[in-house]
């Protein structure tokens, strides 16, 4: 029994961090909500160039063809700089079943399970698609695209359409669930990173902040919130770790340890989301404080990919 | 003890909901918390004012209809479910207007009301500052007398002023007396916004919308005449009727049992019936909402009996501020991932929500004030 | 429109107060866990003398043949000091329907409304008892007693097996519904006094108690949890008064209103026995401290006559 | 990362279930918390001791297997999943015992830990006092140096000792510098409750069981053998130990595991499978019992590698109490009206989860550690 990282996993987890705190920084994210594509540009080739987008994929493939245990937490890395990119889609969901995703230069976005918007589809090369359970690639000429507004203005929405005749089929109903769990799992790591992100802005706003003679982190009101939500994610953390370690050794219980994950981390994130709010006051109801932009992201990744409810009912179902 | 109202306020309400249904526009309007929107909801505050709805309970000479607290009640249920415009004159007509029946000269209240009932002059609040948000009696703005002029120079800054950059007035508390602490030595002040030496800057909210301002002061001068109520008493102004209006007025209960209502037709429409986790939420939410109401009427009640509401408006403010995120919450829920589509009632709804349990004294603070002032617990 | 008491009720409120704080004393309650039937002696007889008990009764009966309006409030005290009597059953949900009950020397329980209890049933003459949604009464030396030891000592239970040969008819579903709407709207107006009394014990103690240096009730952490309680009380109050009028008025819509009343005071009332506690610590979790019998009280009430779940399951039928 | 046992500690795992099978009484047996169940409690320890499964991280010496800690997982695992009783000896082998390893001399370890294990000596806690509860540091007990007798005179009360009336010894903290203020000046001495000028008066607890003891102490004299670390170093003694084993060998993730597997079994067998609410509540709290297991094999990985557990302890213990409440707590709603019934496991076990969030430190002084010395938020 080891329930710890391995050196290499911290080692290249610290790279990524390294990476992106430099990279994505909050105005990138910024500049997202205004862009044309609503991504991060550059960063997105940089983590192609670092291997963050091929970790998954097949080494015949130009893959490292390693496994989510030692992507989960990169990918909790792009949560807590609140990435603007496909990274759930292309790198956890589509890298193990599309050839190609390793450079990141033909960016694959996915519109499965039940899903009613694809991401980015509008500047992807090609989508993975479900139907009737069946997992279809169609490359972006073939695609009919009818965009949404979303909350989280770098989250470019669409809904997609397409002929059948376009479709190429790379997977049944086993690869459909499996591909499911993967960005379920993914949504859940990345909620995670983000609700680190915003408690660590709310303790350095809380313990600067001045009100009544005293930093407002120093009353017990705002040490609870803030407790709270990091006894959340305390307890969060180690489902989505267990979740990755069962996809990775194909756990037969692994899409109900996925589906505990996801909920634990719906959940902490929205009662993060909810305190950080809460203990910033006026400041972070304000647009020009960044906080706003993560707790966009949280509102949307906590329903999308299964909420909460929608995951523990697949619990109920097993463990009941 | 009777919960029905009386045949001639039912009169009153056939004859809201009747000019409503001719009136509210069909399409909604864009914001008013943007500029465009702001001008369109004046307009339609005009409208309003010309058919002496748009404060019912003022006395006919300032614009209104000397309507009782329970018909006020009554025209908040069906402003409120016949959907009709935000009233972006709210901060004046719901918060400044009853200092002003309180503390006001008559000559003040013969200036001020009218053109506030009207939309004419659209009143901000100037409480926060960047040192003194929850903290209120932190303020450090300060108003330096001119005697000659006969009248202040303000010098200092607000912000989180809400609309600041679209209406025509501030009304805010200002440090009058600079050596005395905390809450002595303030006094309320009314400012027109177009004075010399005032700038007002707009900055986004969590929405998107410009709806905050930040309004500079250096040496603007107003007179005497906008002083309200006594000069270093400001705070019992700003106090005395925050105390007893805030919980009632500023959010009377048709607001969020419309917002009930409309959950429930969500709920209706998308909520799968079998779900009873979300259906005993959804009807938990409507309890919730229904003891609002109820508990409302109760405080109407001592209200019209000469009562007064006391510390208890704490509760309720905490109340329906997170009553309101829940009634939100609950919608997003139901939608799912639909929910984070922009252009819906409910995303908006959602995130004005969000500042409920923030704004108006956090939410932390008004329950120090229920444990303090209500239950008695000590201060220290 | 006027959601106001009247005069007389609140001098009759005020009177019954008195009353039971004067006689129904913490140690009344505590001799009520050891005594041979689990009542208050005396003060049930008290309570017949001030009227209390035939409120409800016709007048041809004795009784004053008031509505349920002029009786909540004299309920809610008796929960205040956790009155050890079958005050719901004789006084609520009988006295409207079974004759002789004002006096008091004839005390009757009930055992309607799905409950699988009923109280005091040894000390009582006879029982409004349920078969087929219909309501018969059975006299005591009818009735076969199986007792149950009920975590709240004071509450002695029994389930009760009868012939069909000694009931007499009283009702059929009307009445049987409109009884077990009475039990509920009784338990809920206890629940409030219950809540009200834990509520003050917490203050005064928490006034009172030091450590580190101050009062804990000056710590914002106790203020919160007594703060919460008291909202959900005051959130709950008006929902009981309305159905108490309702009910009083013959509202159709009644039965909800009733739901509403029960399931929000059932949450308050459990609410308030869990910050109670917790402000009280170690003294609070003491057998010879009095909150326990309290908190016990409410325990089972907030999951008789229908608990919350239940009765927003009857809201929601009819409102959603 | 690897979530399988070794092959050798799954036989070490079908031993102890063997053993179990065998031996845990078919019959409850009375509480623990009463003198006849603390009795029969005493025996079964006998039993556990003489198969060498009483303290299975022991050192062989002191009677124990010198198992690892993830064989004292298992063991926790196995034994609550067997319904075994209650362990009387809890404060002296999970919490004293930890102090004695650290601090105690060789010749205190083998005085007092093998009869510890045995069940022949049993430890209950003097920490609180009238006026020490959360505010350990205002301990006020005193005990006075007596050089001639080579010993300390102590005196003073402590109070909701929990089995004080039927354990033989008492360890705690009493005050040895009457000039130092709160943590300063505390020993921490190992007192023989039949010591002359000790007296026991048990008292009751929440369920009625006589599980609360307060201990009063009149001149009775400790030699200096008694005193556990240096003198005026109790403090440091006391919280050494209790950062890193509290949150880990108070409450190990067998006992919530036994408990949420008996909450679903209540479920499928009483729950509506129709209503989604209470199983949406019940899954969750699986969910939650899952979680506190996997965190703890975190934690124990991190020990196991010589880390150490830190301030993250007190979010182990709220969670833990908090969760041990919520499953009781959906207990009692699936039961429905007959959870008041007495006499079942749910009943009592509800009564004692409620303790939890008390008892160890309260939960909101839990929450302060973790906002200032796990999140960093300043103390004032």
């Amino acid at each position: 029994m080891d329930f710890a990282f391995s050196e290499d996993q911290l080692s290249f987890r610290d790279a990524v961090r390294d990476l992106l705190t430099r990279e994505c920084t909050a105005s990138v994210v910024r500049d997202a909500w205004s862009n044309a594509d609503g991504r991060s540009g550059q960063v997105w080739d940089l983590l192609a160039e670092m291997g963050v987008l091929g970790i998954l994929a097949p080494e015949v493939d130009g893959g490292l063809g390693m496994t989510m245990i030692d992507l989960v937490l990169l990918i909790e890395e792009c949560g807590r700089v609140a990435l603007p990119e496909p990274i759930i889609e292309h790198a956890v969901v589509c890298a193990p079943i599309i050839g190609g995703v390793v450079s990141g230069s033909r960016t694959v976005t996915s519109f499965i399970g039940g899903s009613p918007f694809a991401l980015y589809a509008d500047s992807c090369e090609v989508a993975l698609v479900e139907r009737d359970r069946r997992l279809f690639t169609v490359e972006r000429a073939a695609l009919r695209l009818t965009p949404e507004t979303a909350v989280d203005g770098s989250r470019r929405l669409s809904t997609l359409e397409w002929s059948d005749s376009d479709a190429t089929e790379v997977g049944g109903p086993l690869e459909a669930v499996a591909a499911f769990d993967r960005g379920a799992l993914g949504a859940a790591a990345l909620l995670l990173g983000l609700s680190h992100r915003m408690l660590e802005m709310s303790v350095e706003y809380a313990s600067e902040r001045r009100q009544f003679g005293a930093p407002i982190g120093s009353f017990q009101a705002i040490k609870h919130h803030l407790a709270n939500a990091r006894i959340a994610l305390e307890f969060a953390r180690p489902l989505v770790t267990r979740a990755a370690y069962s996809l990775s050794v194909g756990d037969p219980d692994a899409s109900t340890h996925v589906s505990m994950a996801k909920a634990q981390a719906s959940d902490a994130a929205m009662l993060t989301s909810e305190h950080a709010l809460q203990c910033h006051g006026a400041i972070g109801y304000s647009y020009e404080y960044d906080l706003h932009m993560w707790m966009k992201r949280v509102w949307a990744l906590s329903s999308s990919w299964g909420d909460a409810g929608l995951h523990r009912a697949r619990v109920a179902k097993a463990v009941l | 003890m009777e919960l029905a109202f009386s045949p001639s306020e039912e009169i009153f309400r056939q004859e809201v909901r009747a000019w409503l249904l001719e009136n509210v526009p069909s399409n909604a309007m864009p914001s008013g918390d943007t500029r465009e929107g702001f001008e369109a909801h004046i307009d339609w505050e005009r409208r309003l004012f010309d058919a002496r709805l748009a404060v019912v309970s003022w006395p006919k000479e300032f614009g209104g209809r000397d309507a009782s607290l329970w018909e006020w009640i009554i025209f908040e249920e069906e402003y409120y479910r016949a959907g009709a415009p935000q009233r972006v004159t709210q901060n004046g007509i719901f918060l400044l207007a009853p200092s002003i029946f309180q503390f006001g000269t008559p000559e003040q209240q013969e200036r001020f009301l009218p053109k506030m009932a009207s939309g004419e002059e659209t009143w901000c609040q100037g409480w926060s500052e960047p040192d003194a948000g929850s903290d209120l009696a932190a303020v450090s703005s300060r108003a330096v007398r001119d005697e000659a002029a006969g009248g202040w120079r303000l010098s200092g800054q607000k912000t989180w002023t809400t609309r600041g950059a679209f209406c025509t007035h501030l009304f805010g508390l200002f440090r009058t007396d600079p050596d005395a602490q905390r809450h002595h030595g303030l006094t309320y002040l009314l400012v027109p916004l177009d004075t010399p030496g005032v700038t007002v800057r707009g900055f986004g909210r969590l929405d998107g919308d410009e709806g905050f301002a930040e309004v500079f002061f250096e040496d603007a001068f107003v007179s005497d005449d906008f002083v309200l109520g006594e000069v270093n008493s400001g705070w019992g102004v700003a106090m005395a009727t925050a105390g007893s209006e805030r919980g009632l007025t500023l959010r009377s209960p048709g607001r969020f049992t419309a917002t009930a209502d409309r959950l429930l037709a969500l709920w209706r429409e998308h909520g799968d019936p079998k779900d009873t986790q979300l259906r005993d939420a959804v009807t938990q939410a409507w309890i919730d909402t229904e003891a609002y109401r109820l508990q409302t009427l109760g405080v109407v009640t001592t209200l019209s009996k000469g009562g007064h509401a006391g510390p208890e408006a704490s509760m309720v403010k905490i109340f329906w501020s997170e009553l309101d995120v829940r009634l939100h919450e609950l919608a997003m829920r139901i939608l799912g991932p639909r929910a984070e589509v922009a252009e819906t009632a409910w995303a908006k709804g959602w995130q004005f929500a969000l500042s409920g349990p923030i704004y108006a004294g956090t939410n932390e603070i008004q329950r120090n004030v229920v444990a303090e002032r209500v239950l008695g617990l000590p201060r220290k």
